[in-house]
């Protein structure tokens, strides 16, 4: 009996405790200003407990502290609050930017407060970002995958730069694909920040075990088939040199858990040398609709379903749950010899200070906790990885031109300033301090980006990289995404094909092209796609 | 002593065997890995020198986000929608098996209809709902909609409690000199008490292992509770620091467990209920 | 002291279940008045109206003539003792008795005089650091009672107060009960299925059956006068035996006849009963089994019957006769020696019996 | 138990006013002490529910230009879920689920520990081994069963994954879940919900009374006839509501699965829904993320949950008369 008591009154107390913290977290769905709050809670709630306000104001000031991160506040009586939301890749960029913004602001009597709303590593930022902008709750100023710009131009989210830009001096030096791919139907909706190329990452210590030439270069994709079989031949050896448990020669994304990057990393390459333009697209610009059936698709599906099947590439790395760190691990592990990737990889992946660096050379360079940290500990592993990692372009079907496709982020402001001048005019302005000609080269020149700027050459931290030197080269002969509205979808079929494929669930090129037309059909609607003859050889 | 051993064990033991090993296995695998330091690949190791250091790294941000800033959220979440559903159950079993009016049989076999209905088939237009509201990412709006997902549980369970308390206490409360209400909450609620106690642990718990809701509802990851958290985790860039999950998995069970297992003879006895009738 | 007035009171339960049916009576004050009646009858339904747990769905309730129908029960003075006593069973004996008092708001000291003052009246002074749970069933009545006393209501419930008890303190307390309201002069409504119980206490008892007040009287009358053939057969133990008769008037004699017997009536009798009934009527002959005699020998007026078993219970010996197939029972005091099947006659006094009309089961006499 | 009825009955006349608003503010004021339970049930749950239905008639989507300017465009998303062959594979694939998972695996394996536990031991060590052996399992089990299922479907995929608990058991050099994700989701599936089925079919063979058995025991019944036409018969109700239970509960599993397998719509329905609210396809008159016709999805499923709680609720009133 007593024993009950205790745990009654107990169980009391912790109700109470319970329920004011219901009171708090009602009050902090009615400190939000919407619909629902308005109308429901606001009339049911404040109606039956006036008391509680004060407490719930107190209260609420200290859940919102610790569940929103707020930038620096300054505190005056009613400052403009702007927002940038943007993911956690582009910190360095937008976090030094900020303060040189907040400085030039309140110098100028500016009375402004930059809210930051940061996306960590993990999520999905683009998902994260589309469904913010579709609910009205996205950032002031939003950094987001240049591919989305026609669908969001297209659906009201952004707000046209034209009449900044034409004043803008800076201008002048973005190159003419990096204007045009953040313009739609002839209005300019963002700046590049960053840019990129794709190609073919290899191990040379590994080519060197099995007897293959280094530097390599394929000149079509039989010679890349021709490598990996013989890469597979040596497996056992590899495996014993390398004390691993498992090794495959090639990788290219597929599935969905890659989403956007199994296209573009993977199928682009594949796509854009598939056949002759403009016959290797995914989408046909002269008679607007989306091509279903083609060469250029079947090639590359042919492609997937012969490394595939014959297990040169990994099935099970594109289904873990977090397949980039996955590939990043398994190539500087050396299960992986050649792999598609992104320009960004030579620092983010296996750089001194990436996500996952070569153990040979942290070892050799005596870094210790994964990070090589000191100047000289950088260097020695920046010409240790040499030895080990190259990269070369990706070849075309037969041979006969390069390939390769950039995609970057830009910086764009939200459609719902258009009636707040004053709000517009700060955000441009901090878009130019983010865009700033040594802003973007610190930044790009840490990070190993491609700087969309020309004159970021100019500044010697990123002249002085030679890597950054080397892959600008691809620049000339890159390509861009179809992004148009819709592409995401026929994106996802492609990700579904290629996911079948490498599950074994497709082992048929024609299947695989029928497959895919079916799901493009069902996803943009039979009048939108066309069926191009294929040649099957 | 020259008992002969029964032969016929043998088979139960093998049963036995094979059930503790089936049930037993990812569970070891996650205690163990808990306070491996080194636990990075799925393999099953026992740690050379097992450590808590797995705990202690979950005190450092990953990706700006401290992990056991979720165990709090978990807990301001779940604290709040047991108190909510507590005491809105706590009101509404009164009424209905104190009174009895028009549409009551309707509404406890609509109870039964919500409490057995997928998670997910209210996630869903929660979510539409939610966006068009403007209510995601909003804790209130989180606690308000657990709570209407968890209320037919408890209320169910309330319901059966306070019908299982005599009613001749309050009437004899109300001629002794309460009010109606007066007298259920004199004289039924401290006879409850037990019956309160558990049903806030258990609505503590269902929350505090709900999913469904944060998952579709929760979209930035320092307001997420621990069980969203686990999957961000999962989920993680670069290197999958599997006893870091490991470890925190086990402080995210360990309430559960613990409530579990002090409200476990109710719940035997509501599980019985179930043949009884 | 108060009087407790039913007007036309009329409980019907959804859908269509009639509880109490057109329910009159008064109770006066200081009266110790009882509602008996079998299980079901509308009696603990009647008491719950008083008390204000239920609301009458037609007529009215008077205490003091004040109209108190919608009162609900703390406005209205009443204590009740419930027939599982109702004993809070997370408070002490303590608690329980000075919880009306607190309600009311009675400053401290005059509780804690008042509880020890009816704690002793009821002898339970000792026991006011328990928890009922620790009591025995006659300590949780007393409780109770004390719980119901302390505040010196208007009026007294109780609804069958004592069943819980065994047989023994059931006896002891029901002296006790009364004594105890005689004392303190509380009108008091005391509800009860034990006719035993009813008949010892009773200053007015009211018969109830299917929701009808069948008669309103003291104990000697209801025992005496029954007024319809239930309250007859309802009260004393064991109860009225029922014959059936036909009334016949031949040749100027008055007889009742049965199976295998017939009765002559005395003439003012039978002329009243002629007056009531007419020349031929259909009629239940009720002796109670204490106004029969057993004759081993014919005797004029006597029926013939034959003994069925004999039962005997100590100071008493209960006979049980066939007459035709129905059974009849006889007390017979002290021992009764009688072979089964023994052939017997019954005879009683004519002013003792009691007649009822067959169909409408009122007393015809 | 009688209540307090009818308070607005008819025929009385006029009391005094003071009393009848006290009994109007103690009887009836109170009643609407459930009106937060209605509201928020109503309001969170019946609502959308109701909204799902109106939503799946439209094209409105999480992204893209639905995702603001959406219209009513009929049944069109009704017959493109239906004529999906993800949507279709997933609905069988639900079933095959439920009924291997849930019907066999768990009920079978729950009646099995169930009637292990409640077994009498021999005596002396052998008795003392099997009680702790007992005990092991029935606490492993009811584990199993209260962890938070995010974190049973992290374990299982970590024992699945290549290199765990399976390659170390079974040789198995590969992600089981990915190459055989329905068997994955089995095995993960009893592993979580014996625990229901085994406390439930304890509790039926307890209410049992010993007699009964001493009873077909001296009528000369072998054990298999006693289980037979003693034991069988008399835990066929809890069998029955162990059914529809579990039926009801496997088919409109989410997390356990979600987090084992991931987002691939062919395999349960749930994940279909989810794939497709959050996913980036969708027919051709929505923007990416078509949560309509995820809605159409749902409401489909949601008349087939319907039809087995229906059930459940028909046994269960069945049960009670025959009771």
């Amino acid at each position: 009996m007593p024993a009950e008591r205790g745990l009654s009154i107990a169980a009391i107390v912790i109700a109470i405790i319970a329920i004011i913290i219901a009171g708090i977290a009602i009050g902090q769905a009615m400190s939000k200003p919407h619909v629902l709050t308005k109308t429901v809670v606001t009339t049911v709630v404040k109606s039956a407990v006036p008391v509680t306000k004060t407490v719930v104001k107190t209260a609420t000031a200290t859940v919102t502290k610790t569940a929103t991160m707020t930038a620096t506040v300054t505190k005056t009586s009613k400052p403009i609050v702007l927002t940038i939301e943007y993911g956690e890749p582009w910190k360095d960029l937008v976090q030094p930017a900020i303060q040189k913004f907040e400085a030039w602001a309140s110098s100028h009597g500016y009375n402004v407060q930059v809210k930051q709303v940061m996306l960590p590593y993990g999520i999905n930022f683009m998902q994260r970002i589309s469904s913010d902008f579709a609910a009205g709750t996205a950032g002031d100023v939003v950094i987001i995958d240049s591919f989305m710009i026609p669908a969001f131009a297209k659906a009201g989210y952004l707000y046209p730069l034209d009449n900044f830009v034409k004043n803008w001096p800076d201008w002048q030096y973005y190159p003419e694909p990096m204007k045009k791919i953040v313009t739609w139907f002839g209005h300019v909706y963002g700046i590049m920040i960053d840019t990129d190329v794709r190609m073919l990452w290899y191990r040379k210590d590994i080519f060197k075990m099995c007897g293959l030439p280094v530097p390599w270069q394929p000149k079509s994709w039989q010679d890349i088939i021709k490598a990996a079989e013989k890469l597979k031949s040596c497996a056992p050896k590899i495996e014993k040199a390398l004390g691993i448990n498992e090794f495959y020669p090639l990788y290219f994304p597929a599935g969905t858990k890659w989403g956007e990057a199994t296209t573009m990393q993977g199928f682009y390459m594949l796509l854009l040398g598939a056949a002759k333009p403009p016959y290797n697209r995914l989408y046909d610009y002269k008679t607007h609709k989306w091509i279903c059936k083609s060469t250029a698709l079947y090639r590359s599906f042919w492609f997937y379903v012969y490394t595939y099947k014959n297990g040169l590439e990994p099935v099970s790395y594109n289904f873990v749950s977090n397949v980039w760190g996955t590939m990043r691990k398994v190539f500087s592990e050396g299960k992986v010899a050649i792999l598609v990737g992104g320009s960004w990889e030579w620092g983010e992946g296996w750089g001194p200070q990436g996500i996952a660096p070569l153990k040979p050379c942290l070892q050799k360079c005596g870094c210790t906790g994964g990070k090589c940290t000191t100047s000289s500990q950088i260097q020695c592993y920046t010409a240790c990885e040499a030895q080990y990692i190259g990269f070369a372009k990706m070849p075309s079907y037969n041979g006969s031109r390069w390939v390769t496709i950039s995609g970057g982020w830009a910086i764009v402001i939200n459609d719902k300033l258009a009636n707040n001048p004053e709000k517009l005019q700060l955000a441009w302005k901090l878009i130019t301090f983010i865009t700033s000609r040594d802003n973007e080269a610190q930044y790009c020149a840490k990070y190993g980006k491609i700087c969309p700027r020309s004159d970021c050459a100019e500044v010697p931290i990123y002249a002085k990289n030679t890597y950054l030197k080397e892959i600008s080269q691809f620049l000339k002969f890159t390509d861009f995404r179809d992004a148009l509205p819709g592409y995401t979808k026929v994106s996802y079929a492609i990700q579904q094909v290629t996911g079948m494929i490498a599950k074994g669930e497709i082992t048929n090129a024609m299947t695989a092209l029928n497959k895919y037309c079916d799901l493009v059909k069902r996803y943009v609607g039979a009048n939108n796609v066309e069926v191009l003859p294929v040649q099957t050889s | 002593m020259g008992r002969r051993f029964p032969l016929s064990i043998i088979p139960v033991w093998a049963f036995l065997v094979f059930v503790i090993w089936y049930f037993a296995l990812p569970l070891v695998w996650m205690v163990v890995t808990a306070f491996n330091p080194n636990a990075y690949s799925v393999a099953f190791e026992i740690p050379k020198h097992p450590s808590l250091a797995n705990f202690l790294k979950l005190a450092k941000p990953v990706s700006g986000v401290v992990p056991y800033q979720w165990i709090v959220n978990s807990v301001i979440i779940s604290l709040a929608t047991a108190g909510l559903t507590t005491a809105v159950s706590l009101g509404a079993a009164f009424v209905l098996t104190r009174f009895s009016f028009r549409g009551q049989g309707a509404m406890l076999t609509a109870f039964v209809i919500f409490r057995l209905l997928p998670a997910l088939l209210i996630a869903l237009p929660l979510l539409i709902l939610f966006r068009m509201w403007g209510l995601l990412d909003n804790y209130g709006a989180l606690i308000l909609a657990l709570s209407a997902l968890i209320l037919p549980f408890t209320l169910m369970i309330a319901e059966s409690y306070f019908r299982a308390i005599p009613i001749t206490y309050e009437e004899a409360a109300m001629i002794d000199g309460c009010t109606k209400v007066g007298a259920f909450l004199r004289v039924t609620l401290p006879l409850a008490a037990p019956g309160l106690a558990t049903i806030f642990l258990l609505a503590f718990v269902i929350a505090w292992s709900q999913f469904v809701l944060p998952l579709f509802l929760i979209r930035t990851p320092s307001l997420f509770p621990a069980s969203v958290g686990i999957y961000f985790f999962y989920g993680q860039y670069g290197k999958v620091d599997y006893g870091k999950i490991a470890a925190f998995s086990l402080i995210y069970s360990i309430p559960v467990i613990v409530v579990y297992f002090v409200i476990q003879k109710y719940l035997r006895k509501g599980i019985a209920g179930l043949v009884a009738r | 002291m108060s009087t407790v007035r039913l007007e036309n009171v009329t409980k019907i339960f959804p859908p269509n279940v009639v509880a109490v049916n057109n329910a009159n009576f008064k109770v006066e004050k200081g009266e110790f008045f009882v509602l008996l009646g079998p299980s079901g009858c509308g009696k603990t339904t009647t008491l719950r109206m008083i008390a204000g747990l239920e609301r009458p769905t037609y007529g009215k309730i008077y205490i003091n003539e004040q109209d108190v129908t919608d009162l609900p029960p703390r406005l209205r003075d009443v204590a009740m003792v419930f027939q599982t006593w109702a004993l809070y069973p997370h408070m002490k004996v303590y608690d329980n008795i000075a919880f009306p008092l607190r309600l009311r708001k009675v400053p401290r000291s005059e509780i804690d005089r008042k509880v020890r003052e009816v704690a002793k009246l009821l002898r339970i002074d000792d026991l006011l650091d328990r928890y009922p749970k620790q009591l025995s069933g006659g300590q949780q009545q007393r409780v109770a009672l004390a719980r119901a006393l302390v505040r010196s209501p208007r009026v007294w419930l109780m609804d069958e107060p004592l069943s819980n008890l065994d047989a023994l303190l059931r006896v002891q307390m029901r002296a006790e009960l009364k004594r105890l309201q005689k004392e303190l002069k509380i009108t008091t409504i005391y509800v009860t299925h034990d006719q035993v119980e009813a008949m010892s206490m009773a200053d007015r008892i009211a018969v109830m059956n299917k929701g009808r007040i069948l008669q309103i009287a003291p104990p000697k009358e209801i025992y005496e006068k029954p007024r319809t053939k239930f309250v007859g057969g309802f009260v004393g133990t064991p109860p009225m035996n029922f014959i059936p008769v036909t009334f016949v008037v031949e040749n100027d004699k008055y007889l009742l006849k049965g199976e295998g017997f017939s009765i002559e009536l005395p003439k003012e009798l039978g002329e009243y009963l002629r007056e009531k009934v007419g020349d031929r009527a259909e009629l239940d002959l009720g002796v109670r089994p204490e106004h029969i005699r057993i004759s081993t020998s014919e005797e004029p007026n006597a029926i013939p019957a034959t003994v069925y078993i004999v039962e005997p219970l100590g100071t008493e010996t209960i006979v049980n006769v066939k007459v035709g197939e129905t059974l009849v029972k006889i007390k017979v005091i002290g021992e009764a020696l009688f072979e089964p099947s023994t052939r017997v006659w019954l005879v009683f006094d004519i002013n003792k019996i009691h007649l009822f009309d067959t169909k409408t089961e009122e007393a015809v006499i | 138990m009688e209540r307090w009825v009818n308070l607005s009955g008819a025929g009385k006349s006029a009391a005094p006013a003071s009393a009848r608003t006290a009994a109007l503010v103690e009887f009836t004021l109170p009643k609407l002490l459930i009106v937060p339970a209605l509201a928020l049930i109503g309001l969170f749950v019946v609502f959308p529910l109701v909204w799902s239905v109106v939503m799946s008639f439209t094209n409105y989507s999480m992204l893209g230009v639905t995702a603001r300017k959406w219209g009513f465009i009929g049944l069109k998303n009704y017959i493109w879920v239906l004529t999906d062959p993800d949507f279709q594979a997933a609905i069988a694939n639900s079933f095959i689920f439920t009924i291997v998972s849930a019907l066999i695996g768990q009920a079978l394996l729950g009646l099995a520990l169930a009637v292990v536990m409640r077994m009498k031991g021999p005596e002396g060590w052998v008795g003392a081994a099997t009680k702790v052996l007992k005990v092991i399992a029935g606490a492993l089990v009811f584990v199993a069963w209260i962890i938070p299922e995010v974190v049973a479907g992290y374990c299982w995929a970590a024992a699945m994954s290549r290199g765990g608990l399976f390659t170390a058991m079974f040789g198995i050099n590969y992600n089981f879940y990915v190459r055989h994700p329905l068997q994955a989701m089995i095995i993960a599936n009893i592993w979580r919900g014996t625990a229901f089925s085994m406390i439930l079919f304890m509790a039926a063979l307890e209410s049992i009374p010993n007699y009964i058995y001493e009873a077909a025991e001296v009528d000369g019944a072998t054990p298999w006839q006693r289980f037979r036409y003693v034991t069988f018969p008399l835990i066929s109700n809890a069998l029955l509501v162990d059914f529809i239970l579990i039926t009801v509960w496997t088919f409109g599993l989410f997390t356990l699965i979600f987090t084992l397998i991931g987002p691939q719509m062919d395999y349960m329905w749930t994940l279909y829904v989810y794939v497709l609210a959050t996913g980036r396809m969708g027919p051709p008159w929505t923007g990416p993320g078509p949560l309509s016709t995820a809605a159409a999805a749902a409401d489909i499923m949601f008349v087939i949950v319907l039809a087995l709680i229906t059930g459940y609720l028909y046994a269960l009133r069945r049960l009670r008369r025959w009771a």
